[in-house]
């Protein structure tokens, strides 16, 4: 159950996460919070960087 | 044989073409440099008989810009002798051993070279006058590894893993230690690459403009931030910037000449790989 | 070899005659009140105006001489001089001792406490020259002062941004019959707008028939800081837009909160000013206040509005100036009612321009600094240090022989600057100046390039302008 | 073994700290103030403000124009420089005379402070004295990098490519002349014209030394500044107003601290993203080779 397509360590797991947050957030500014919060985002990247670092 | 000749005549004919290209705006400096300033606005005459020296007189003699010679001077100097000494050892301790996370650190020294300058100047700014390190040679001498480092690892990591691994084991066991090890086996060996990065180090320190014209003011100020001062209320100094920008150019293009083989050597960016 | 000889004995001389000692009219009490402070570096810096080179080539190494009080002082572009002033002003670091401060920006720098009150200094009689006489200084020591009166810098150049033309082509008896034949009425210093427009035209038109490099317009339109001073400094306010068009009251510039900045009469003038580029050189979109007077002194230019504290070399200096003898000068075309406002004190048609010398909040040597700057404003080095910038901070100075004979050089410049200088005014005391000025750079160069309609670049200034003020808290 | 390891991180310790003391702690810096805002001549001084610089970035349409302005100058300089530089390292894998000075002249404009070649070029391109304008207006072109934003756009890109093509035909020597024989000779023995040897060895065989030139152009081009600033100052108008530009005016002009800090720190991410995406590009294709 991996997400990333290559062989990662810690630390390109949490570049990864963050580099995506950073750019989701951004997205979400600017196309999205019209209809939903910001802090959907949060959690929701959160999360996901939580499991990116799990599982690899 | 014919097509010979015509390939040849072709050749010479390209290279002129660029050689040209080149030089022309080297030359119209040089042409500027020498004209007065009622001679530089009558109009772009291309050949240029007189000399006015006066344009090279007054800067460097009255002005304080034989002072940001020898700042400059002392900076790219300092700066290329901290950022090679720093570089062969981190760059050997790279090659060598397996350092964990290497790769992740190598990328991060990476992106500090590549990130456009203009994104450290506020934080630059407020924490180099905090720790009092504005306006100081020893400041810029620092600052400058921010780029310079990053560049020069890279530079001499694909020469340091070209040079055999059984040698230095050899020379562990002979009972070098480590800075023996540096000193006698690698050091001979990457001298071209060394010599190349040196150069280019010292060139990009020697060119830098924009950190010195927002973190220098009198002490520590650079020629290259000079050029920027003479755009001023009574009217640019054409001749005089001119001049300022000769002289700036003429110690880069020194070292590129002699250095110009080595440069070539050097540049193979062969271990990007990590 | 005989030509290098020559050469550097012309070195040599020119460098001779700027250390001869100008006069010095105690040199006791100097010496007595720098002796505490002996061996002290006092750090300056300033733009590269012709005053403060006269201050850094002249003043300076005087005073050093005198006094045994070091001076390094920096002259260098006026971005640079501004970057490093005022980060030095912000951090506290205390690099310099005394700066330039230009008359605009003053009112930045009161509002932080960035700057010495210089009023103790003036009243203590150790380190105060007894005929300093702070009564003798012209109405322009007044944007120095903050609301109670307190002077915060010593004014050392002033100037007029004002109308300049080549008397030599205005009286040509041929040109003014060419003139005439074409537009009906005399050939003569402008007084409205349209007819400035008319010698414009008129004189471009003339320098194409005649195939030779003369234009009737000049301006400084790069896409630099400059562009929106002369829009805010002359153009506007000769419109009858004040204050860079805000409401200096409720601190708002767009028509619907109080402002003019977007009135019909701005964008009238904005339209005029970007039309007006196609009488000017061709590189006018690339001169900065350093092109226009260069270009003119090259004799290029029939008229314009320039800075005047350019005349000393103008007028004089052989090497770089086509135009000597050549040079009139007067006051600038206004719109209908413009002129009367100003009579009244109601309004301004030009920008007096100029700075002056104060000492930051954070200088270490602020006694040694207040020394330096008495000596550049002292009594006795005014009419030199007029010939050799063109500018006057004392009323004094007007009645030396010296500036007498100056004066009909330039054309009267000096007799204008005394008799019309009331006629002008500095900036408005606006503290957000900088980012201001970035905004108005933004917009009106991006009228001057056609990006926008000069309309359509006012509307969005003005709005930019309202929120940048909300924003800071205005 | 263990005492080689306490050495591996004392070579490495001078730099880590180094490139900590000025890499890392002036980004969490900016981190910090990107959250402010705070302008020096604000009233009311730094303000907490959270995300809304990021807010007010993402619908800057200056900024986006910026962005977009510069992109399309690194694509167009990486464009030209690139094929022309393989053109001319080929050219001088030729032997003839006069190869070494003219090598030497190619190398000139290398070794040139960037603030240098924009003062010589407005030397050369100013419409009063430079000569380029004037012979062009013999001719009947209006050439005025001060009125038309295209003419504009196109001299800087001409002026980086003067620059730094010599750099491309470097390294591309460098490469060249680091490659194996074999497949040369194979390729004679099979009768292969210049054309198809040139592009069916020498380009593959190239490959990871033009990937990684581009890489270090393109991270170059993006951070543009000196040249620019000397020649248009990001005029006319914003017709060559590239995001070092842009952001230098925001930091000294506007003394806007709290935004420009965000707009530093986004600059920043995009770099690192383009580096990383790039970096992880090269070492694919090198692996596959």
């Amino acid at each position: 159950m991996r997400i990333l397509p290559f062989r990662s360590n810690l630390w390109d797991r949490i570049f990864i996460g963050v580099v995506i947050m950073f750019a989701v957030h951004l997205l979400w500014v600017r196309f999205v919070e019209k209809f939903l919060p910001l802090t959907v985002a949060t959690v929701g990247t959160l999360f996901f960087l939580v499991l990116l670092v799990i599982t690899g | 044989m014919q097509r010979k000749t015509l390939r040849l005549v072709l050749v010479y004919l390209v290279c002129i073409l660029i050689a040209a290209f080149t030089l022309f705006p080297i030359y119209w400096m040089f042409v500027v440099s020498a004209r007065t300033k009622l001679e530089v606005f009558s109009g772009p005459k291309l050949i240029q008989t007189s000399f006015y020296a006066f344009n090279y007189y007054r800067p460097f003699f009255r002005d304080i810009y034989g002072r940001y010679l020898v700042n400059s001077l002392i900076i790219a100097s300092g700066n290329t002798l901290l950022v090679v000494s720093l570089a062969v050892l981190a760059t050997y301790a790279f090659s060598r051993f397996r350092v964990p996370g290497s790769s992740n650190l190598f990328f991060w020294t990476i992106t500090n070279r590549m990130a456009p300058p203009a994104v450290f100047i506020v934080p630059f700014f407020l924490i180099f006058t905090r720790l009092g390190l504005r306006d100081t040679r020893i400041g810029m001498i620092l600052l400058y590894c921010i780029f310079n480092l990053p560049f020069a690892i890279w530079l001499l990591k694909g020469m340091i893993d070209s040079i055999p691994r059984e040698l230095d084991e050899a020379a562990y066991i002979d009972g070098c230690s480590l800075f023996g090890v540096l000193w006698n086996v690698i050091l001979p060996l990457a001298k071209p690459g060394i010599m190349t990065t040196a150069i280019l180090t010292w060139i990009f320190a020697w060119n830098e403009y924009l950190f010195a014209a927002i973190l220098t003011s009198v002490n520590a100020r650079t020629i290259t931030t000079g050029l920027a001062e003479f755009v001023t209320v009574i009217g640019t100094n054409w001749g005089e910037m001119a001049a300022v920008s000769v002289v700036c150019l003429i110690p880069a293009v020194v070292f590129i000449g002699i250095a110009q083989r080595h440069i070539i050597a050097g540049l193979t960016f062969g271990a990007v790989k990590d | 070899m005989k030509k290098l000889v020559g050469l550097l004995v012309v070195a040599l001389l020119v460098l001779g005659s700027a250390v001869v000692f100008a006069e010095v009219a105690n040199p006791e009490w100097w010496q007595k009140a720098a002796e505490p402070y002996k061996g002290v570096v006092i750090k300056g810096i300033s733009e590269s105006t012709p005053p403060s080179k006269a201050m850094v080539e002249v003043a300076a190494p005087e005073f050093e001489k005198l006094t045994g009080i070091k001076v390094q002082f920096e002259v260098t572009s006026w971005d640079e001089m501004y970057n490093k002033s005022i980060q030095d002003l912000q951090t506290g670091a205390g690099i310099y001792d005394f700066i330039y401060v230009e008359q605009d920006i003053i009112y930045a720098y009161l509002a932080q406490n960035w700057l010495t009150n210089l009023t103790p200094f003036i009243q203590n009689s150790a380190i105060t020259e007894p005929n300093f006489d702070v009564d003798d200084f012209t109405s322009f020591i007044n944007y120095f002062k903050d609301e109670k009166g307190n002077i915060y810098a010593i004014p050392f150049e002033a100037f007029l941004k004002s109308y300049i033309y080549r008397k030599d082509l205005f009286e040509d008896p041929e040109i003014q019959a060419a003139f005439k034949a074409k537009y009906g009425y005399d050939l003569a210093v402008p007084t409205t707008w349209e007819q400035y427009t008319d010698i414009a035209k008129f004189f471009t038109e003339y320098g194409k028939e005649k195939g030779i490099e003369l234009y009737g317009h000049i301006a400084q339109a790069k896409t630099h800081p400059c562009v929106a001073y002369e829009m805010c400094e002359s153009i506007w306010p000769a419109w009858g837009i004040y204050n860079w068009g805000i409401n200096l009251e409720k601190m708002r510039a767009s028509v619907e909160n109080g402002g003019t900045l977007n009135s019909d009469q701005a964008k009238k003038a904005l339209r005029w000013y970007v039309d007006m580029l196609q009488y000017a050189p061709p590189g006018v979109r690339t001169y900065t206040w350093d092109e226009t007077a260069a270009v003119f002194g090259a004799g290029k230019v029939a008229q314009g509005l320039i800075y005047l504290e350019n005349l000393g070399w103008l007028a004089q200096d052989e090497t770089r100036s086509a135009v000597i003898g050549k040079i009139g000068v007067a006051l600038p075309p206004t719109a209908p009612g413009v002129m009367d406002d100003a009579k009244a004190g109601k309004g301004y048609i030009g920008y007096y321009d100029g700075g002056a010398l104060g000492i930051p909040h954070s200088s270490k040597n602020k006694e040694a600094a207040w020394l330096f700057i008495q000596w550049c404003a002292r009594k006795e080095w005014q009419p030199e240090f007029a010939r050799l910038a063109t500018r006057v901070v004392r009323k004094s100075t007007f009645e030396d022989p010296l500036i007498k004979e100056l004066d009909a050089k330039m054309g009267g410049y000096f007799t204008l600057l005394k008799d019309y200088g009331y006629l002008f005014a500095g900036a408005p005391a606006l503290p957000m100046h900088r980012p201001l000025n970035e905004l108005y750079l933004k917009w009106i160069s991006k009228a001057v390039a056609g990006e926008v309609s000069p309309e359509e670049a006012l509307d969005n200034l003005a709005k930019e302008v309202d929120e940048l003020m909300q924003e800071l808290g205005y | 073994m263990r005492e080689r390891k306490a050495q591996v991180w004392g070579l490495l310790a001078p730099t880590l700290f180094l490139m900590f003391a000025i890499g890392v702690v002036p980004v969490i810096y900016i981190l910090y103030l990107s959250a402010f805002k705070y302008n020096v001549f604000s009233r009311v001084g730094m303000v907490y403000t959270g995300f809304n610089n990021f807010r007010k970035l993402v619908f800057d349409t200056d900024f986006l124009k910026s962005l977009r302005l510069g992109l399309t100058f690194v694509v167009l300089c990486c464009g030209i420089e690139l094929p022309l530089g393989l053109l001319i390292a080929n050219l001088l894998t030729l032997e003839f005379r006069g190869k070494g000075l003219f090598r030497t002249i190619m190398t000139l404009p290398l070794a040139m402070a960037p603030i240098t070649i924009g003062s010589m070029w407005v030397l050369l391109m100013n419409p009063d004295i430079g000569p380029i304008p004037f012979y062009l207006r013999k001719l009947g072109i209006e050439y005025n990098i001060g009125v038309n934003p295209t003419q504009a756009f196109f001299t800087t890109v001409l002026v980086d490519i003067w620059h730094w093509t010599p750099f491309v035909v470097l390294t591309f020597m460098a490469g060249l002349s680091a490659l194996p024989k074999q497949p040369y000779e194979a390729a004679l023995v099979d009768g292969a014209n210049r054309w198809q040897v040139f592009r069916y060895i020498t380009v593959p065989l190239l490959k990871p030394v033009i990937l990684t030139t581009l890489f270090i152009r393109i991270m170059d081009t993006f951070r543009v500044f000196d040249e620019v600033w000397m020649l248009t100052s990001g005029g006319p108008g914003t017709a060559t107003r590239y995001v070092s530009i842009h952001l230098v005016r925001l930091v000294l002009q506007s003394m806007e601290y709290g935004y420009s800090s965000a707009m530093s720190l986004f600059l920043l991410y995009l770099t690192i993203v383009m580096c990383w995406l790039l970096m992880t590009f090269i070492s694919s294709s090198q692996e596959a080779t």
